[in-house]
């Protein structure tokens, strides 16, 4: 049966590793995947999907940030509960992390399926651009960080960095990667304001600060593609992203070790954070085809099976949710983050704060980047009181 | 008297007296009822709750609204709008008075000159906002290839410089409306009565005076056509913002509808999402109702 | 007669007779013709940029300034945004997309004008109580967000049951095309005489009658206008095609938003800018081919307030 | 004989302004009726009503003994003609004609048998395939009378038909109703404010003010007796001259002490003792010269303004301190300056109470 | 004395179309020139040539000796009153009185001065405070007045300032347009197809057809001595009699073979010979009845229409089976079906050309 799939899935990398979902759960089950990609996540593809499936005519599958987003749409019964159909597949014995399951589960229910980890835990630094001043490539922020005086004066750009979102997952790395995970788990997960107000918290919001001194609106690029070019160009030393950029790294030929370095948790944390996507199925209408709600399942399974997650998260750059498949294919960035995996995986923002208190931090952030004005105390501040009233 | 038994019944009378016109405004009654009143009261019923994804929350009183006015964002949005607006109405009004006096002085191309004034209106604000964007770009555009030919100096950063970055959605936004205001403005002078400008002449009033004190008062209609266009165009304005800045640098343009658009889809919190539209809509409300009253009311119609 | 002439007169060459000399140059006409040329770049500076741009390689674009012409135009980048650039995972360019916006365009045109028509019409000459409040919230409602009704406008049209469908998004752009062509569509048939109106009831017309023999014949000018107004804003519009349509439907903006907002790894501004000038060329065209008309016709719509 | 049109108590509000309060008027089978007032009286209001095109606030209309009240414009049995011609301007002069026909499902050739009476009638034959963008004027007008023409029908409404013709069409046109009616003999009912068109065309004036009817009589009874100072006001041009003064007996003094003996006035009312009134005597019953030698009331006077207006002439003068407009041939030489005797009977004047203003 | 406005050779071409063509006219110092003539005949053509609101074609334009062909209006001592009133509709009166002399920067007091005296003179003192939309027609029309009377011009030129007027309204401010021009003395040129206004105001009329100017008089030749067809048709209302037929001697045989013996008429030229004429009369000069007896001319008719006017009568009768109106006064009492006599003094009619047109 055809089975329409929903996705924001529309980069290079992204596009790629998509593909493979659909290759295989063609190949596997012979049903056709009926692709129906949005650009433009949050704004562009959020609205869309939300209300075709409130509008009653909802996709077969489609892809969600893991994390609460969907929370209201399940208790409203909209979205089909997966317990029978991977009942036999002994889920909790595979997937790496349990916390990644916690936000499928409600009432006792399953309803949705995490497919990849991905971690914005990456310092991404440029090869050439070190060449240039003659140093090494550091090993770890604080050797980044006192490499900046020198790229400055070679005119090179410390940090590179792409307008609008991608600074919003900043300082969840900064977080992480000199706060510690007890600080991420305290904020993140326990709501702790007094944590934010810790001198702790007080070193990220500082390097935050320091960060935002080097980055200016001139030489912000448009999107964060442009700043993988910049890497490898040289005219960038390094950037906080995503584990996705690598998938555009790579579509653009550079190879990690030669032309770029990662350093996950900024070369000082023990641990990832990290969130996924995951794949909601929602209740289609009476009179749907019984063969697409069994192609619904069908998918559902394939999506998690050993295949699927190595061809994907090969090509996207993420690290699969499974333990038990071989990653020796994977690159050596990949590498290091599976080693981190193994000491656990701390929660991230969008998997225990909700969209509404992310979105607000993310107004923070960016006006935190953005408004000199702003000092640390403030921005201590007003996270604490978001974080207070977040639920 | 005779007649007194075949006066219809008031019911029957309002039922069935002009029948097929009372069918035809269905459609724009339906739509009135429904969609603009009804949904306007969905809007402020829903802004009073905590709801999340759903509109199916708590009723919290003015929580959400304490909320909005404590957040710098939506303030930011709010000054923004009005900047922005002052400007663009101002602008788009006067650029477009001058370009259809300009057209007016029978000029050699004239249909060449509108069609290219014209042109923008055809295409979406996305399509404006890429362009601009393209165009401002700090290293690709405009100012990159002004230093790349030599002018070092040259600065032309406006979509990355807080200070200035309502100047270029001003730039890409009076690129695309002035034209139509433009032809607007165009129609209105040509309304005017030929006898008008030759008493003018008479009188010895330079033109351009006599376009300021006389055409001008005279073109209240097309000047309430535009006003209501253009307006309505800025309290909307999301897309330009959106595709040109996404409301950056940091959040320097920011405006209410992309706060309410956020809000409600990404940010997964509708009730504040409704109450930043809500006030939305009582803004317009303070501005629209003076205007409505002066139009509709004050003939003393029924 | 001759004997009256006046002392000044006889025919002197330095006499003024006949047409007032005037120089081709004067200082005004320099100056009007000067300030039309600046805003004709300003006008026309974005178009030549989203052309050449679209004609240029990527290696020309990252490296060349953006007023040179492309060294070797080519319309690669056209023939990649038309059919073969990738929104997920179909790389059919934009074409299908133009199909989808046709099939969406022409039926909610000729909705939308019908009813807008009709309102106008019914509200000149068919006044019943009320009508001038209703047209009153009509124009206020034209300055609601659309953000704000999208919710609602789900629900609504989920309990239609037409949800997804063709037929929804024709009535979403029927009800946010309704006060604006109203407010054009009543102002024309209010400065038609109002007495033609009575004479055909006087001849036994009824409302619709009236509407399609006598109205709708002299309203051509209007119609123009409303035409090119609802073509070209539904040509352009994104959220309701994509919410309201179904994904059988979607529109050539969604693909045009999907191919320059993935955020791919080096932007392929050249594929953008072909795909972008593709997808206004629609109205584009139409507002060059019809501009004298559209013009006329906003001056019958809108003079009257 | 039942009336042609009967409008009985007939009120008609917009919002809050009383345009025709109670108003009554029988009209006669083939009559022809004229409204004559200034603008704004509620002329067309009043047509409008009976044709049907404005619902009344209150009262009934009777057509050929019908309650009409509450019937389409259509089952009235009414044609009219509008002002600015109303013509359907996408539509040819035949297709004009026949619309109301068409509209009604009438048989194709009872239309064109119809079309082409009424084009006979109206003298338009060769205009039937033109549209009416190419007529003049008068033609338009004429295609605007076939229109209602063409629909049979009792009455024939027509809203100021000929303001929009510059005056020889006019007069021209004017006659040409005139015989129009001569021939169809039906109901006319014809709104004006020309009172030439009135005098000219009516069997019967009635006069508006403010919605309601002062006067309802021939036009000579109009012209010669008018009831009260507005309707002698409104009709003749120039107006007739008013001289106030009071009135004691036999004799009015004008307010400057002047004494017009009245005796041979036709009072409609005996009266006794003295009150103030207001004298009325139209320009051509002022004689000049030898003429004047005859009259009741004779007095000197200096000529102030002379309009030669080619067959006669008129002249401004002041007589009792009042200014007064006289009119006489243009064969008699008349220059600013000159002095001459001026003479009335009061017989043919008018006499009117200065309070109420009605005719005594 | 110099003229006040001369114009000569004047031509002026809307593209091809040729509008005036070497049209020459003095005009006196206070002269009050009447333009007259049909729509479309280049009436405001050439007043807006004068007041330098059109470039000529050709030809020059002087106003009290100066050649004024290329300044600008306002440099030219003119005044214009237009038929639309052309008020700023925004400014109050007083600003639209003043709003040229304020741009022109002229001192406060002078300017208080000349609106307060323009203002009294027009007798709109009470309405300075308000905006033209609350004015009836004829206020506005004194206030455009007022507009050229503030700047102190010696030509003023009116195009058609009375023809949006009702007609009483329009006959009361002819008076005050003559009083005023009585009272200031400048020039006068007015523009109107009204010929009751060129009649009672001119001191010359000029009547123009295509451009061309067909007689140049004062209003009683005009009236009396039309110097061909046009003119004779033309002015008069109802329009003059023709009778078309031959002349030969001293008959004329009409084209039924009635004879009028035509010796008593003064003719231009001696002429010898038979040839086709055309005669005509004005109907106020066809006597009826008693008065007809002494007529050179005299004959039976029947009376078909009777248009009573208040003062006078106008009826329709045939004259050598063609149809001819008469006027007498509304004392006679007239049907229609009448036999009576007419007769008339060729003395008092016209005689033309058939060929030429011309008057004989
Ligand atoms: N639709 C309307 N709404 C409110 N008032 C109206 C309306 N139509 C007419 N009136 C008022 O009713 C009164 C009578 O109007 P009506 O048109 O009958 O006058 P009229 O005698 O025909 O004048 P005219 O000679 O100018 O045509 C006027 O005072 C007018 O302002
Ligand atoms: N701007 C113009 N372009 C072309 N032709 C014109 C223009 N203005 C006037 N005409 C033509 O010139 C002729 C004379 O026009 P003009 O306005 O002088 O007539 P008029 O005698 O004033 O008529 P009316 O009594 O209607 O005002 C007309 O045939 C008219 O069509
Ligand atoms: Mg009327
Ligand atoms: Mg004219």
């Amino acid at each position: 049966a055809d089975l329409e799939v929903t996705h924001w899935w529309t980069s290079a990398g992204e596009a790629a590793a998509v593909a493979e979902f659909a290759r295989v759960f063609e190949e596997e089950t012979g049903n056709k995947w009926i692709d129906s990609a949005l650009a433009g996540s949050g704004t562009g593809a959020n609205p869309v999907i939300i209300s075709r499936i409130i509008g009653g005519d909802p996709m077969g599958a489609t892809q969600m940030n893991t994390g609460r987003d969907a929370e209201e749409l399940i208790q409203a019964g909209l979205i089909r509960d997966l317990t029978d159909v991977v009942a036999d597949m002994d889920i909790d014995s595979f997937y790496v992390d349990q916390s990644l399951l916690e936000p499928c589960k409600i009432d006792g229910g399953l309803y949705c399926l995490p497919v990849n980890i991905h971690s914005w835990d990456w310092l991404w630094l440029s090869t050439k651009a070190y060449e240039k001043i003659g140093q090494p490539v550091p090993k770890d922020w604080n050797e980044y960080v006192a490499s900046w005086p020198k790229l400055q004066e070679a005119g090179i750009l410390p940090f590179g960095l792409a307008t609008g979102w991608p600074f919003s997952g900043i300082p969840g790395v900064l977080m992480s990667g000199i706060g510690g995970s007890d600080l991420v788990l305290k904020i993140n997960r326990d709501k702790d304001a007094e944590a934010v107000r810790s001198p702790e918290f007080r070193k990220v919001a500082e390097a935050l600060d320091a960060l935002r001194k080097v980055v200016s609106p001139e030489t912000m690029v448009p999107s964060f593609g442009d700043v993988g070019t910049q890497l490898i160009e040289g005219t960038a030393a390094g950037n906080i992203h995503g584990d996705w950029l690598q998938g555009d790294l790579q579509v653009a030929g550079a190879v990690p070790g030669k032309d770029y370095e990662c350093l996950p948790a900024l070369g000082l944390g023990t641990q990832l954070t990290g969130g996924g996507d995951s794949f909601y199925f929602p209740v289609l209408p009476e009179g749907t085809d019984p063969a697409v709600i069994e192609a619904q399942a069908q998918l559902a399974r394939t999506l998690i099976s050993p295949e699927a997650q190595l061809a994907f998260n090969l090509k996207k750059g993420s690290m699969p949710i499974r333990t038990d498949i071989d990653l020796s294919q994977a690159n050596p960035c990949m590498q290091k983050a599976l080693g981190l995996l193994k000491n656990g995986l701390l929660p991230s923002g969008d998997f225990a704060l909700s969209s509404d208190t992310q979105q607000q931090m993310q107004d923070l952030n960016t006006e935190f980047l953005d408004d000199d004005s702003i000092t640390v105390d403030d921005y201590i501040e007003r996270y604490a009181s978001i974080i207070e009233s977040a639920d | 008297m005779a007649g007194s038994s075949s006066r219809p019944s008031a019911l029957k009378k309002f039922f069935l007296h002009n029948l097929s016109a009372k069918v035809a405004a269905i459609p724009m009654v339906a739509t009135v009822l429904v969609v603009f009143i009804g949904c306007t009261i969905w809007t402020i019923y829903y802004s009073f709750t905590n709801s999340k994804l759903l509109p199916t929350g708590k009723f919290v009183g003015f929580d959400q609204y304490e909320r909005l006015f404590a957040t710098s964002r939506w303030n930011v949005s709010v000054i923004n709008l009005l900047m922005y607006g002052a400007m663009s109405l101002v602008l788009t009004l006067g650029l477009g008075f001058l370009l259809a006096v300009l057209m007016d002085q029978k000029i050699r191309f004239e249909s060449a000159f509108r069609t290219i004034m014209l042109y923008p209106f055809a295409l979406s604000f996305i399509v404006t906002g890429l362009v601009w964007q393209w165009i401002m770009n700090p290293t690709l555009g405009l100012q990159g290839t002004m230093r790349n030919l030599g002018w070092t100096n040259f600065t032309f950063d406006w979509i990355a410089n807080p200070r200035m970055v309502l100047f270029a959605l001003l730039i890409a936004g009076l690129w695309q409306g002035v034209g139509f205001c433009m032809v607007l403005m165009l129609a209105g002078l040509r309304g005017v009565d030929e006898e008008i400008w030759k008493a003018a002449r008479v009188d010895g009033i330079p033109t351009w005076r006599t376009y300021i004190s006389v055409v001008l008062p005279m073109m209240r209609g097309v000047l309430v056509t535009a006003v209501v266009l253009i307006g309505s165009g800025i309290v909307r304005l999301y897309d330009l913002v959106v595709a040109l800045t996404n409301g950056g640098p940091g959040i320097s343009s920011e405006v209410p509808a992309k706060y309410v658009y956020n809000y409600m889809f990404s940010g997964g919190n509708i009730g504040q999402g409704l109450a930043a539209a809500t006030m939305m809509l009582l803004t317009v409300l303070i501005i629209m109702v003076p205007w409505a009253y002066l139009e509709f009311g004050g003939k003393g119609r029924k | 007669m001759t004997g009256s002439a006046p002392a000044t007169g006889g025919n002197t060459a330095t006499d003024p007779r006949g047409p007032r000399p005037k120089p081709f140059f004067t200082p005004k006409k320099i100056m009007i013709y000067t300030t039309l040329v600046f805003f004709t770049l300003y006008f026309l500076f974005p178009l030549y940029v989203m052309v050449v741009t679209s004609l240029k390689t990527m290696p020309e674009i990252r490296f060349g300034n953006i007023f040179a012409l492309p060294s070797a135009p080519s319309f690669d980048a056209w023939v990649k945004a038309w059919t073969s650039a990738c929104t997920g995972l179909t790389c059919n360019g934009l074409s299908p997309g133009f199909w989808n916006s046709v099939k969406i365009t022409i039926p909610s045109t000729i909705v939308s004008i019908f009813i807008a028509a009709v309102n106008g019409y019914a509200l000149v000459n068919w006044r019943f109580k009320g009508s001038e409040i209703f047209f009153a919230v009509l124009i206020f409602g034209s300055f609601i967000p659309y953000q704000v009704m999208l919710y609602p406008l789900v629900i609504l049209t989920r309990s239609m049951g037409i949800f997804g469908t063709l037929q929804a998004v024709i009535v979403i752009h029927t009800i946010f095309g309704m006060p604006i062509l109203t407010l054009l569509f009543r102002n024309y048939f209010a400065s038609l005489p109002q007495e033609l109106f009575k004479a055909a009831r006087v001849d036994g017309a009824g409302f619709w009658r009236i509407f399609f023999e006598i109205m709708l014949p002299m309203s051509l000018p209007i119609f123009v206008v409303a035409l090119i107004l609802q073509i070209t804003g539904i040509w352009n519009d994104f959220l309701f095609g994509v919410v309201f349509a179904g994904p059988q439907n979607y529109p050539m903006t969604v693909q045009l938003n999907n191919i320059v907002n993935s955020a791919q790894g080096t932007p392929e501004y050249n594929v953008n800018m072909a795909a972008t000038v593709l997808t206004g060329l629609v109205p584009l065209i139409i507002y060059f081919v019809s501009g004298k008309l559209f013009v006329r016709g906003v001056a019958a719509g809108a003079v009257k307030g | 004989m039942q009336p042609s049109v009967s409008i009985k108590d007939l009120s008609l509000n917009f919002g809050n302004v009383k345009v025709l309060d109670r108003l009554n008027l029988d009209i006669a089978q083939g009559e022809f009726i004229v409204l004559l007032g200034p603008s704004g009286c509620g002329k067309s209001t009043l047509l409008n009503c009976i044709a049907g095109l404005l619902d009344v606030s209150d009262g009934q209309i009777f057509i050929n003994g019908k309650n009409v009240t509450w019937e389409e414009p259509k089952d009235r049995g009414i044609g009219m003609v509008f002002q600015s011609y109303a013509l359907y301007p996408q539509m040819t002069v035949e297709r004009n004609l026949s619309f109301g026909l068409r509209v009604a499902g009438m048989p194709k050739d009872e239309i064109n048998r119809r079309v082409a009476r009424a084009a006979e009638i109206l003298q338009i034959q060769p205009l039937l395939n033109r549209k009416p963008a190419n007529l003049s004027g008068g033609q338009r007008q004429r295609v605007a009378i076939g229109r209602a023409l063409v629909r049979d029908v009792d009455v024939f409404l027509f809203d100021e038909p000929l303001s929009n013709l510059d005056a020889k069409l006019r007069s021209d046109l004017r006659v040409e109703i005139k015989r129009l009616h001569a021939r169809l003999k039906n109901t006319m009912i014809y709104v004006t404010h020309d009172q030439i068109e009135a005098l000219t065309l009516a069997d019967r004036i009635a006069i508006m003010k403010n919605g309601v009817i002062q006067q309802l009589a021939d036009p000579h009874t109009i012209y010669n007796k008018p009831v009260n100072l507005y309707v002698a006001g409104f009709i003749g041009s120039p107006s007739m001259n008013f001289i106030s003064g009071s009135l004691d007996g036999a004799t009015f003094t004008a307010d400057d002490g002047t004494k017009i003996p009245v005796g041979a006035y036709d009072f409609a009312a005996q009266r006794t003792g003295a009150s103030k009134a207001v004298l009325g005597v139209r320009p051509e019953h002022i004689l000049l010269g030898d003429a004047a030698q005859g009259m009741p009331f004779q007095t000197q006077a200096e000529i102030e303004i002379v309009e030669p207006m080619g067959s006669e002439t008129l002249a401004w003068t002041k007589v009792a301190g009042i200014p007064v407009t006289f009119r006489c041939s243009s064969d008699i030489p008349l220059h600013a300056g000159d002095k001459v005797t001026v003479g009335f009977d009061i017989a043919r004047g008018s006499l009117f109470d200065a309070k109420s203003e009605n005719r005594l």
